[in-house]
């Protein structure tokens, strides 16, 4: 070939390549524009709301303790996020709160400083800014603030309400409430309620006897379990439940899929028809998603764990029954043919033949699933009412126990890493160490 | 003892086996011969009753094995021992296992899924490895022998089997010259000690002429001769094997000579 | 003594965090399992549909549902359950309000200013978040239907009394509907209902918010038992949630979400008009 | 005849003895596995609103509701699927862009977090530990914090589904890496060439076909994690169907559309996936 | 132009290269011979900076390229391709694309992504390939070549890179004797025509005597020899390879002789 050809069979290989190179971005940059116009993401900037990304994730490491005083009645009551469950006792009052007579005053960080003042007053010296009062005056708000009312303060008639970086107050007819922020999860070993409330551990373990009726580690341990704010003992069942849903319904599905995928291998189900049924049959299972059998089951066997297992070994009996019947068709005849050649029995010849062969094949994908499938009966659990992932659904849902939310997400994650560790190690283990 | 009368056996239109008829009047070792193709393994594949037949007769002491079927079927192929090229063990089980699963016809379905096999059988197996000279391996996975290891103990699960006959599909085929000798060894051993019948598969004219009583030769599913050792001259062989003058012997003997070079020259 | 059965399950209808409804019905479960003699245990689905599979499939034996989940449960198996109470308002009323509300910056001041715009609807079961403004709604004017692209712009399901609220705070769509007792003040979110909760939580201020429509007075929702129990059970349920806020009015709280002045009997009459209701809204 | 440095005392007794000790362990954790299922099943069964043997007969009950109400309605089926197509198209869009971008982000994580191929090598346990945080996190949970913030609607599932698959095909293509031939890599240090010209150059040819195929299945578990978040508000089919199913008789007929939709897509997604790859590992001969 | 000072690399407490010291003052081809785990490969590795020194210098035209780091350090590379035993090619990209790869260094690193490469640059690399006399592959995938093209592929692709300094590790290591002569042919004729510094592991004493112009012997990772081929006697080869009197050269020689019987023997 003379080398002007070779240069021209070079350049448009080149402009091939090119080509090749640019459309096939190209195309995917096509449908990402499409999508980005469909999704309307432009609007999904404007539309963001922020100021609740900061709430969550301020709610996440922070917690907030509410002083509120009923202006019916003057009286004012402490109580962690508002709850009943985090309600300070009678007499009993975090430091920052002062009470002399009808006047409270809560000292906010930073200066900031808010004075209950008698008469539904209201007091706030705000530094840098100045002080702020209010009072309901003829039931409606009338404040010192006239007509210049910064962006952080919101006025109505009816209602006022400052919002600062120390934290938030409002005025009402029927209250005033301040809330103060704190860094951490409070409450979170022990409420108000608890004689073990306040005490370190050491306390705990090497002190003086807390409470009368009970030894110190039992006693600590059971108001942790049964905390009323967190419900540790819940959550860890709740936790529990989600594994043995995935356990459940991983090996139920196993136990099924193994008679059923030799029915759908070419080699050891001569007729078609039957392979086809068969076959047709995981593919339904598989198709139906698992949250769809969820929610036909529940009918049937209704809310909780077995219905989410049963959900899941379903699913999963799809999935085994397509991946063990092709792993079935890939077995190495030899091995039968020995096995057969000695008058084996039909049985002995698939326990021998078969199942030594197929073992690591299948014992490794079920370990695999088993670890997916965590995730699967969080999800499930939503649905049904049952694990871990109802109470973190519920509690995203319900937008104000962010504090929760990410305890459960921590846990979830552990969860999951951990089943991963595990099924990684058992498959390890079982299929280096196994003999048939 | 054995009567073969008209064995044909058809896949579609080639027929792999066609009117095969021999005679063989008291246990002896038997070698068939034949290049590719011919015929052999569908023949032992057609006795030990995993391929079936197309037709003709196959009647051992009396009962004509092509008739039984079920549980008679299997134990006549308990009776009739196959021992085969890639040795097809399980290979991710403890070699005494392997030997064992020679006694499956004669052991409860039940039982042997749960691995359940009497002590004695166990004892046995570990005889029977011992006199193939593998006991030290017993307890290994059988994928972790080498391969004339392998084939001692697809051996040992064959005499587990207490076969009156013992069939053998090119048993050294996937051998080096050392493993073949060990293993041709072993299946003459048993032969001359046992008094059981053998009928092997060889693709090497020399190992025939060696181990052999008697030897068939094949060619495209026919017998086309029928004779001893003695009787199988160069050029019944190049019948046989349908070549021309420049085949040599040599050019496929596996057996270990002084003059070791040849050595590399034998087929993997 | 079993009176025939070997346990009772209570289903808890959404609206809360799943483990604070469970902690607030533990008290009654403990009455339950004291009065029935056989072990009682709660259930927390996720949506109001989880509750009414549990009641038609015999699963669940009691719930306190809302009246368009009672309808449901109704029109798919009249015999599944009957209703037997209804919690009662400070004030002695048994009803409350789907409110209509919008943000105050958008401009929109009723429903005439709707037009175009996005409307958000809670939970398909529920009453006030779908049946009733679904129905009332389009009789404020001639003209309004609830398909998307002919009056409002867009309509569609939040999935829950939470999400609308915090959908039309954010912008996600314009106007939506919840509930609340209607009365107090605007500015706390009312005294009782979904935007309260929200207010308390801190989640929206309501000198952001206008409302722009206000439903005519809903029939609270029913306790129900399952038709199957037997008679002395049914009794004893009755009479013990009857009874709770004499006899327990911190577990009252609980179970009834808030101040009340406890239970009464009702009967399937009071929800005939919502069955009704449900009826027209189906293909 | 046995070299072996310890000599066999007697093969009999030493062969029954490890035969008993596998028998025992075998039989112990089969008795553990068996204790486990079954106590299990039970403690499940128990947890349960209702039982499961007493549920067993009902277990079409939900069904030949959805039956009742839809099949005297069959007519509407076309009319329903053209209303839905749109949503499920949706859902599908979803799926895909999670797939390419989660795709994207994985093939680099994947190298970040290779022996060989690392840009930083002291930093792989870094990239490692990310990955493995990714995968862990259920897409449910990072939708609905998400739809918190940006509201109902494709985006948060998008986000949340391209997150999980980051960490999930991350992993799975730094096995794929982990086989990848390191010489024409060296051949291009040699020339000079940088990271990214040795990772697009020396690695992307060599793994492409088993990123492909491994894409190709993730794209189909994308459309079912898609279409469950409809269940929680992210849009798409998954939201229609929660909708008609939640309200259940009078518009099972809907949901049954619905359902035929996505039963169908999964399916046709499914098999085309599974062909496609086939083809692609006889070609690649890997 | 060359200095090479006390260079050291240690692999934990293994001292691969140990103060490796010697100087070269103009273009000439080198030959470093030595027995396997000398340290020839990793003395190139070092100087082409894919494996870090532990200590010492490497000056080149007066610049220490040890001490440079990221784009500098990427450009002396540019300067001094490398060719490998196993030619490290792209193998699944074609020969035209591998040669390019040659001018990596100097281009954008997204234009090369979009295989956006200079059309003089296109036609330069199939002179080179010309050049090699492989031209007629250039459209060809890199693995669908033979050893020996792919090593010339190789070298175009060094060539591309217009180095200064070739360095070839082994290069005809895993070729036959026929691939070997044509790719040490090559490479002695870029040194006389171009004048670029060659040097070269070579596991051969005859290919070095044949084609080098100075030899450097290194055992244990110390220089052990330097000199002339002519100064390479069988004595100084069984110093450098530690080997007794047995070492006959001829059981390594590459070289094609009229007796092709030893081609057999060639290590492969
Ligand atoms: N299962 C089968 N289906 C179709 N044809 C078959 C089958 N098994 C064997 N054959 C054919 O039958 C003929 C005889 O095959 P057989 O395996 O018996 O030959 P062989 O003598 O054992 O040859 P080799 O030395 O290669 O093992 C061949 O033509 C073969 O292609
Ligand atoms: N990456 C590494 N890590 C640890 N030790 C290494 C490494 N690379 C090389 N070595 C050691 O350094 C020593 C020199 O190796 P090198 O590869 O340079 O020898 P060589 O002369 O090229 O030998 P060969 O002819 O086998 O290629 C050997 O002992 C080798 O084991
Ligand atoms: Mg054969
Ligand atoms: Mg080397
Ligand atoms: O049915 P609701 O209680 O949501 O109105």
């Amino acid at each position: 070939m003379a080398a002007s050809d070779l240069y021209q069979s070079s350049e448009r290989l080149f402009r091939r390549k090119q080509l090749i190179g640019f459309a096939f971005p190209a195309v995917i940059l096509t449908y990402l524009v499409y999508v980005f116009f469909a999704f309307d993401i432009l609007g999904l900037a404007e539309r963001a709301r922020w100021d609740n990304g900061a709430t969550l994730v301020r709610d996440t490491y922070s917690y907030k303790t509410h002083v509120t005083r009923d202006n019916r009645n003057g009286e004012t009551s402490i109580a962690v996020e508002g709850e009943r469950k985090g309600s300070y006792p009678d007499g009993m009052v975090p430091p920052w709160v002062a009470a002399s007579g009808d006047t409270v005053t809560i000292d906010l960080k930073d200066g900031h400083r808010v004075t209950f003042l008698p008469n539904n007053g209201l007091r706030y010296e705000v530094p840098g800014f100045g002080v702020i009062e209010a009072a309901i005056v003829n039931r409606a708000v009338q404040t010192n603030l006239g007509d210049t009312v910064p962006d952080w303060v919101s006025l109505s008639r009816s209602r006022l309400d400052i919002t600062t970086d120390a934290g938030r107050v409002s005025l009402t007819r029927n209250k005033t409430e301040v809330f103060r922020y704190s860094f951490g999860w409070e409450l979170f070993f022990y409420t108000f309620t608890s004689p073990y409330h306040g005490h370190s551990l050491t306390d705990i373990l090497f002190g003086p006897q807390i409470d009368p009726t009970r030894s110190n580690l039992i006693g600590a341990v059971q108001d942790f379990w049964y905390n009323p704010m967190w419900q540790h003992g819940m959550v860890v069942w709740a936790m529990f439940e989600t594994i043995l849903m995935a356990f459940l319904g991983t090996f139920g599905a196993a136990i099924i899929a193994l008679p059923l995928g030799f029915m759908a291998a070419r080699n050891f189900n001569r007729i078609m028809p039957a392979r086809f049924a068969v076959r047709r049959v995981f593919d339904f299972l598989r198709g139906v998603d698992g949250l769809i059998w969820t929610i036909v089951l529940s009918r049937a066997f209704g809310p909780g764990p077995m219905t989410g297992a049963l959900a899941i070994l379903l699913t999963d009996t799809g999935s085994f029954g397509k991946m063990f019947s092709e792993a079935l068709e890939n077995v190495d005849p030899k091995q039968i043919d020995g096995v057969a050649s000695t008058g084996a029995k039909p049985l002995q010849r698939y326990r021998f033949g078969v199942i030594p062969q197929i073992t690591p094949v299948l014992l490794s994908q079920v370990l695999y699933y088993l670890e997916s499938n965590t995730r699967s009966a969080t999800i499930i659990g939503a649905i049904t009412g049952g694990g871990i992932g109802l109470l973190l659904t519920q509690a995203i849902i319900t937008q104000k126990d962010w504090e929760e939310v990410s305890y459960y997400i921590i846990l979830i994650l552990l969860m999951v890493m951990l089943m991963d560790t595990v099924s990684g190690w058992l498959r390890r283990k079982l299929i280096r160490g196994q003999d048939a | 003892m054995l009567l073969v009368e008209n064995l044909t056996k058809s896949f579609g239109s080639n027929t792999a086996v066609d009117r095969m008829t021999f005679e063989v009047d008291r246990p002896m070792m038997i070698g068939i011969i034949g290049r590719s193709g011919a015929g052999k393994s569908t023949f032992l594949r057609m006795m030990n009753r995993m391929t079936p037949a197309s037709s003709g007769r196959l009647v051992f002491e009396g009962t004509d094995v092509l008739q039984l079927t079920g549980g008679g079927m299997r134990q006549w192929q308990s009776q009739c021992a196959m021992i085969f090229q890639q040795f097809n063990l399980v290979p991710r089980m403890d070699v005494v296992s392997n030997v064992l699963h020679g006694t499956l016809n004669r052991r409860s379905t039940l039982g042997t899924m749960f691995n359940l096999y009497p002590t004695e059988d166990i004892h046995k197996a570990i005889d029977i490895l011992d006199r193939l000279g593998i006991a030290d391996h017993a307890a290994k996975r059988a994928e972790a022998l080498s391969g004339g290891q392998q084939q001692r103990v697809a051996i040992a699960r064959a005499l587990m089997q207490d076969p009156k006959v013992i069939l053998a599909d090119e048993p050294i085929a996937s051998l080096d010259p050392m493993n073949a000798q060990i293993v041709m060894d072993a299946l003459r051993r048993i032969h001359d000690e046992d008094g059981r019948m053998v009928i092997a598969n060889l693709h090497t004219l020399d190992t025939a002429r060696r181990y052999c009583d008697r030897v068939i030769g094949m060619r495209d599913g026919r017998i086309v001769f029928d004779g001893s050792p003695a009787q199988l001259t160069v050029g019944v062989a190049r019948d046989i094997y349908g070549a021309d003058e420049t085949f040599s012997e040599s050019a496929t003997s596996t057996e270990i000579r002084e003059h070791t070079g040849h050595q590399a020259r034998v087929p993997a | 003594d079993s009176h025939g059965i070997t346990e009772f399950n209570i289903g808890l209808l959404g609206g809360e965090n799943a483990q604070d409804r469970l902690n607030s019905n533990e008290c009654l479960r403990a009455y339950a399992e004291e009065a029935l003699g056989v072990p009682v245990k709660l259930f927390a689905p996720a949506d109001y549909n989880g509750v009414i599979q549990g009641l038609l499939g015999g699963t669940l034996q009691m719930s306190w549902l809302g009246a368009s989940s009672y309808a449901a449960t109704y029109l798919a198996d009249p015999e599944a359950v009957e209703p037997v109470l209804v919690k009662i308002n400070l004030d002695g009323s048994y009803g409350y309000h789907s409110i209509g509300f919008a943000r105050k910056d958008s401009g929109i001041t009723s429903l005439d200013d709707m037009a175009g715009k996005t409307f958000g609807f809670g939970d398909p079961n529920s009453t006030s978040g779908y049946l009733i403004p679904s129905i009332e709604i389009p009789m404020y004017k001639d003209g309004i239907t609830m398909e998307s692209g002919q009056y409002f712009g867009e309509v569609k399901f939040t999935g829950g009394h939470e999400q609308t609220i915090v959908a039309v705070n954010n912008g996600d769509i314009d106007g939506g509907v919840t509930w609340a007792d209607g009365q107090g003040a605007w500015e706390d979110g009312y005294n009782s209902g979904a935007l309260r909760k929200a207010v308390d939580a801190g989640l929206i201020d309501m000198n952001d918010l206008v409302e722009i429509w206000r439903s005519k007075p809903i029939p609270e929702g029913p306790v129900v038992l399952a038709k199957s129990l037997p008679q002395d059970v049914k009794d004893k349920m009755t009479a013990l949630v009857d009874g709770l806020y004499e006899a327990d009015p911190d577990c009252a709280y609980g179970v009834a979400a808030g101040d009340s002045l406890g239970f009464d009997p009702i009967t399937h009459d009071a929800y005939v008009s919502i069955i009704e209701a449900r009826k027209a809204k189906s293909n | 005849m046995s070299l072996s440095p310890n000599p066999p005392h007697d093969p009999r007794a030493n062969y029954i003895q490890m035969m008993q000790r596998k028998r025992l362990y075998g039989g112990l954790t089969m008795a553990i596995f068996a204790l486990l299922l079954v106590s299990g099943f039970m403690l499940a069964n128990d947890r349960n609103a209702g039982g499961f043997w007493s549920g067993l007969p009902h277990v079409l009950d939900f069904p030949a509701d959805v039956w009742a109400d839809a099949a005297p309605k069959v007519d509407q089926l076309p009319g329903h699927f053209l209303t839905f197509f749109p949503s499920l198209l949706e859902t599908i869009n979803i799926a895909a862009v999670s797939t390419l971008i989660g795709a994207a982000i994985a093939v680099v994580l994947s190298m970040l977090a290779t022996r060989g191929l690392a840009l930083w090598p002291r930093a792989i346990p870094v990239f490692r530990r990310a990955m493995d945080i990714m995968r862990a996190m259920p897409e449910i949970v990072i939708a609905l914090v998400l739809i918190f913030v940006l509201g109902g609607g494709p985006v948060p599932a998008m986000i949340a589904i391209t997150f999980h698959t980051a960490g999930a095909l991350g992993k799975l293509f730094s096995e794929v890496n982990e086989n990848a031939d390191l010489k024409p890599i060296e051949g291009l240090q040699s020339v000079g060439a940088g990271w990214v010209q040795r990772m697009w150059l020396g690695v992307i040819p060599q793994v492409a076909p088993n990123y492909f195929s491994y894409g190709l299945l993730r794209f189909e578990i994308n459309i079912r994690a898609s279409a469950i978040l409809g269940f929680v508000g992210a849009g798409g089919i998954g939201y229609e169907l929660k909708n008609a199913m939640s309200w259940g008789l009078g518009k099972f007929d809907e949901a049954a559309a619905i359902f035929i939709l996505l039963f169908l897509t999964i399916v046709v997604f499914d098999q085309l996936s599974s062909r496609v790859r086939q083809g692609l590992i006889h070609k690649g001969g890997h």
